[in-house]
């Protein structure tokens, strides 16, 4: 059981800000890129990175995404030395409390994670889009014989003020980390990846825990705790496409991003794939009176209408004379005759009706409102 | 629902897929795009309940062991189920003598030893959606020693040739013969057997003792033997192609574009299982034309295609022009190229403005990762 | 992801009568029998009564059991339409709370049930031994047009005031369930296994739910409701090996069950495999000065002692002059030279000393005072 | 850690262990009771971090197939490693022709579209434990063109007779030649090689074109060759053994009974990997006597067994005696049978009271699935 690095994702978000979308389902189990889900990126990194074991720290309403994640074999991290686990807040000798934050989360799985005895473990979070190399970010821990290591994005200085931000030495040592700063001195974004020296952590941990005034959050509280301490903390500088999909507009934006910059996240990449599941379907059939134009569309869905700027994941059926632009449609939606859809991310297992319009010109719209029967 | 052995059998040693069947086995060879030929039996099996299945292979084995594995795409569990690759271990150089029988012979053990009383034998060339359930039930209910599935066809003068056809009285199975295309109307075998377990032991048995060369399809139909085997017809209804060279895999293809034709085998109830491979969905850019064609995923469409099946990962480059044609998984047809009536096997690569034009009559065959 | 039958295993049990043995681990997650686990049990029935989906209902400080419930491949329930469900309370729109019984436990899993479509639901405890083909019993349930069926063990009449008692009509239809009769009337005792119609269930659990008098259990409250409603309740009579493995001493007479009754959980048969994980061991070495009587000793042991009418686990080591006795000796534990153990169960990674001598005549004790460094 | 592409090698056509190989090709032979020969080597490999490894099988394919499956047993997982046997699709009658060179050379595309630089080629019939990154890093350092790996060894006028042994000179390999037992202290070849995959594509594509008869061994082997391929060696110094008779695997066998020795090749750090059956522990009653044994799971011991192997699901009745044998699985000893100095193969029966008496110079064999 005794693995390098174990990674620990943070999966517990109730994503409110993406509305009807996350109301049977924690965001990490969103659909994205015509075929995944959100949690599928940071999962296949993992497997990619050839990390073993990966720990998966959920808690509101993720039914949907407990089951989705307790089946290791989709990012073949199955058989006998790997595995993903579940890990909901538990009743313990000493009570029983939801995670409060992000550490505490961390910290009630303490015993999870001396199982495997790990010299370093990843923290991650269970909702951003974007491929990494874990291993390569390892290695840049090691050389700089850092305690902790977070990657870093380079974000406008208007964006700055929403994210941690690490104002750094030229060898990319931190000096300063600053939670979400009114006034930046730096671009240089905390994208919420971690990697810890287990003992680090777990000391830390340990001694935030019972702290009143303490948030239980690595940003407010373990970070600048640790650079008080003089603890070794780097930046690992990442450069590829990355993204937040924490809102409606952001995540028709992200397949947008798609379309457009031609596959920035080279999902068709054999040597990094994106694992995700494999639900049998029909092929995809398009039929006499398609007309498809830059857009990505998954097995089982059958077009015989127009698809403009637009993402379908599975099953998803556009008939004669539909129309989707510059929009999202979720598996097993159905478009019927005549219909418009612009701007607009569809729910899955949605009804559009014949000549029925939806979407609008200036903003992107959530349709969630009629199931298919 | 009975627990029932499926075994697949091998194509008779008539059967040749031009072309194709040169580089694998004919089970392995890709079909509609991300499928393989075999996906379809082993898919009946797996829908009709059955999780413990024997595969006979003739030869190429490699390609179809990979693709099958353990079984576990076809929703076989290696602790619950169990998929067996059967292959002689015996050099047989004399392709007359490599029968189903003379393997099954190798190998009755296996059969002997299954806990299943019930056996179905069906070949892996045939595409069809056939619950095999049913035609054991009918089995059982008419006390047959075999149970043979036909379907009644009108079209017979053209398709189907080189296949077996049944004369039925009273449902009864009386003559077995092959069908040349003399007439129309006629039963086709599916080459589907259903019996007892012992009762196989028994023919398996009985045909290697009268002749080495001896399958079980020309055992049964054998004059004498016919006589005193009492084979039912079981009548299927429902969609059938039979793969048996490289006009008919090209026609069942293109065919099967139609969408209405195309949901005689496929529904949301009864899955087409297949090894897949995590690729992105299929993706069309701006210049791209698509009018009727299948799509597998991986695909990067740039130019115009119609009348078309794409097997997973093909790139049609801008300016290509392809029409009724069949490209393999992992081709590239290049840009401003043109691929008309053409099959294009696995990995091929048509360069830039090259012209490949067959015809109905005469199929264009591109081999498998060639550049031309 | 219809299914005609789901399984709930209720194994939240924190049992305390197994004392040091379920420190760190959930009662069902004790070892069983030289290889197992005891909630391979259930786990393995259930695999081979075809059964394909599987909640396991944990709560009380479940990592072990929860890492070890997650893979779904050690009992062949892995795969595109089968699998184990680790079900932890969660956090809801409603709030958040424990499991307040069982009735509640399968009442706050409604979301997860109604998943599958079942018509029926099996529901199991996770903590007794026997091997019993459940399809069976759903024949019976259907043969009966039942809306639960109780599989019931005919135990003595003093064992019976422990139990739920069912007296039946000579059709084995239940006209009256007694939860721990002191005067039993009947010694037809509930095996906490039942059966139901799954809209009864279903009704029956959204029914308790609010009740403020409710033990929201099964025994108390929505059996007898279900009687006094008048629906079709049957016993199953079962006639096996079965044993609730509760307390020390109940655990110990199991296994020596185990070695005088000639296997009676038939371990051996083909058809009926009990599965568990597989840990790649050594090979069983038996050395020039061993003498093995009436014992069951697992892969990975080196014996070069004398063992009789004992269990010995994975990767136990008898060095030579050392003598085991009526014992249970579970994984990587190591008997030291002339070490006499007697009556004993020795926990796993136990070390007992050279010419140590621990256990007695009288009684049967537990070792766990010293782990293997 | 360097990701290394793993391939398995067959044995070359002088090996026969007499018997045991009628039935199965040597590398799933039954050995030690619970393992297969061909797991030792695999799990070597997987215990070195490789993850794609490629298995050349000569003959009689199904029993290792099914052993080997996908090779999840051996960590190999589906998605970010593979395991592919390689087998013949060409009919070969001459053994003689039928060489690893061959195989490889029919499948060269797979070996070079693999993504590992390195390749190891190791055999399948040898029994050591041996860390293949240990032998890269070597090979990396020395500027090799081939690490072959060797174990000197002072008993050779007894054992690894018919091996290969390598003179080595200032640490490169200079003369192979076969291993004859005329001189005691020898340097056996481990049949082992690390090259970079480039120079094996070219080995390959070389040693087939001067001779259709080449096998990797016998093309380095060459005194032509060897003068202009620097081979270096690799000094092994673990436990060694070659399966390439039934005397040198009946003694295997036995002389790894002694745990001491044994604890060279099984360490909880480098697990030998094998399919498993989900057998109970071995139960031994209160008759049963057993003195230097080593016993597989779903064994049943009422009998007395001293110096044997006792393979999974073996049972001895009452009143049976058996010394210094190997028992394969699922073999029945009856009541008061006596069997010495024996190999019993699979599910074979020895029936009550009856004497299978072998000795050292010429043991005793019994046929699988036999009732005696």
């Amino acid at each position: 059981m005794k693995t390098e690095m174990l990674a620990m994702i943070l999966a517990g978000g109730r994503g409110t800000r993406l509305m009807e979308l996350t109301e049977k389902a924690a965001k990490p189990a969103v659909h994205f890129g015509g075929k995944y889900r959100i949690i599928d990126f940071p999962l296949s990194n993992c497997a990619n990175s050839k990390i073993k074991y990966v720990g998966v720290l959920t808690q509101y309403e993720s039914i949907v995404l407990n089951s989705y994640v307790s089946q290791s074999s989709f990012w073949g991290l199955d058989g006998r030395d790997k595995g993903t686990f579940v890990l909901n807040p538990r009743e313990k000798v000493t009570g029983f409390s939801l995670y409060m934050g992000t550490a505490d989360a961390i910290y009630q799985n303490i015993d999870f994670m001396d199982q495997y005895e790990p010299k370093y473990v990843l923290i991650l979070s269970g909702d951003h889009i974007y491929k990494m190399d874990y291993d390569h970010m390892l290695d840049f821990h090691k050389q700089n014989n850092a305690d902790l290591t977070i990657a870093g994005l380079t974000v406008t200085l208007e964006e700055a003020s929403r994210f941690g931000i690490m104002n750094t030495n030229k060898d990319y040592s931190i000096y300063e980390f600053e939670e979400k700063p009114p006034v930046p001195k730096n671009n240089l974004a905390s994208m919420g990846i971690y990697i810890f020296n287990y003992d680090v952590l777990k000391k830390a941990l340990i001694e935030d825990a019972p702290r009143k005034d303490s948030a239980h959050d690595f940003g407010k509280n373990i970070i600048p705790n640790l650079l008080n301490e003089g603890k070794r903390l780097f930046a690992y500088p990442f450069a590829g496409y990355w993204k937040d999909v924490g809102t409606i507009d952001s995540l028709w934006q992200a397949h947008m991003d798609l379309l457009a910059q031609g596959d920035p996240l080279k999902l068709d990449d054999d040597n990094w794939k994106i694992y995700t599941e494999d639900i049998p379907t029909t092929p995809q059939f398009i039929g006499p009176n398609a007309c498809l134009k830059g857009s990505s569309i998954n097995q089982g869905c059958i077009i015989d209408g127009t698809v403009t700027n637009s993402v379908l994941f599975r099953d998803v059926v556009i008939e004669k004379g539909a129309e989707i632009i510059n929009s999202v449609i979720m598996p097993e939606s159905i478009v019927k005759k005549g219909a418009k859809v612009k701007n607009c991310i569809v729910k899955e297992k949605q009804l559009i009706l014949e000549n029925e319009v939806i979407g609008s010109d200036d903003k992107v719209e959530l349709f969630t409102s009629r199931e298919v029967k | 629902m009975r627990d029932i052995l499926g075994i697949v059998n091998f194509e008779n040693e008539k059967v040749r897929v031009e072309g194709l069947s040169n580089f694998r086995s004919i089970p392995a060879i890709s079909f509609l795009g991300r499928y393989r030929v075999v996906d379809f039996v082993l898919s009946n099996m797996a829908n009709s309940g059955i999780d413990h299945m024997k595969v006979l292979i003739r030869d190429k084995p490699r390609s179809l062991i990979e693709h099958i594995g353990i079984g576990s795409h076809y929703n076989i569990n290696s602790k619950s189920g169990s998929l067996q690759i059967l292959y002689s271990d015996r050099n047989i150089t004399n392709k007359l003598y490599f029968t189903d029988v003379n393997l099954l012979n190798q190998h009755s053990s296996y059969i002997k030893h299954s806990n299943q009383d019930y056996v179905v034998i069906a070949p892996s060339y045939m595409i069809c959606k056939i619950n095999y359930q049913d035609v054991v039930e009918q089995h059982i209910k008419t006390g047959a020693d075999v149970t043979a599935v036909y379907k009644q066809i009108d079209d017979g003068h053209k398709r189907f040739i080189g296949c077996e056809e049944f004369d039925i009285i009273n449902n009864r199975v009386t003559v077995i013969k092959d069908s040349h295309g003399s007439t129309s109307v006629k039963n086709i075998s599916l080459e589907t057997y259903v019996m007892h377990k012992d009762f196989l032991l028994d023919l398996i048995d009985e045909a290697s003792h009268q002749s080495a060369a001896y399958s079980i399809a020309s055992f049964l139909a054998n004059n004498d033997n016919i006589k005193y085997i009492n084979i039912q017809g079981y009548k299927y209804e429902g969609y059938l192609a039979c793969i048996n060279s490289l006009e008919e895999y090209y026609q069942t293809n293109i065919d099967l574009i139609n969408y209405e034709k195309a949901k005689e085998i496929f529904s949301h109830d009864w899955p087409v299982y297949t090894k897949t491979n995590d690729s992105p969905p299929a993706h069309y850019t701006q210049r791209a034309e698509v009018k009727n064609c299948m799509v597998a995923n991986g695909c990067v469409v740039q130019g115009k295609i119609e009348n078309c099946i794409l097997g997973r990962a093909v790139k049609i480059k801008k300016g290509a022009v392809v029409k009724n044609s069949v490209i393999l998984p992992n081709a590239i047809i290049g840009e401003d190229a043109v691929v008309e009536n053409a099959v294009i096997d696995k990995g091929a690569k048509i360069i830039v403005n090259k012209e490949i034009i067959g015809s109905k009559e005469q199929i264009a065959y591109v081999r498998r990762g060639d550049t031309i």
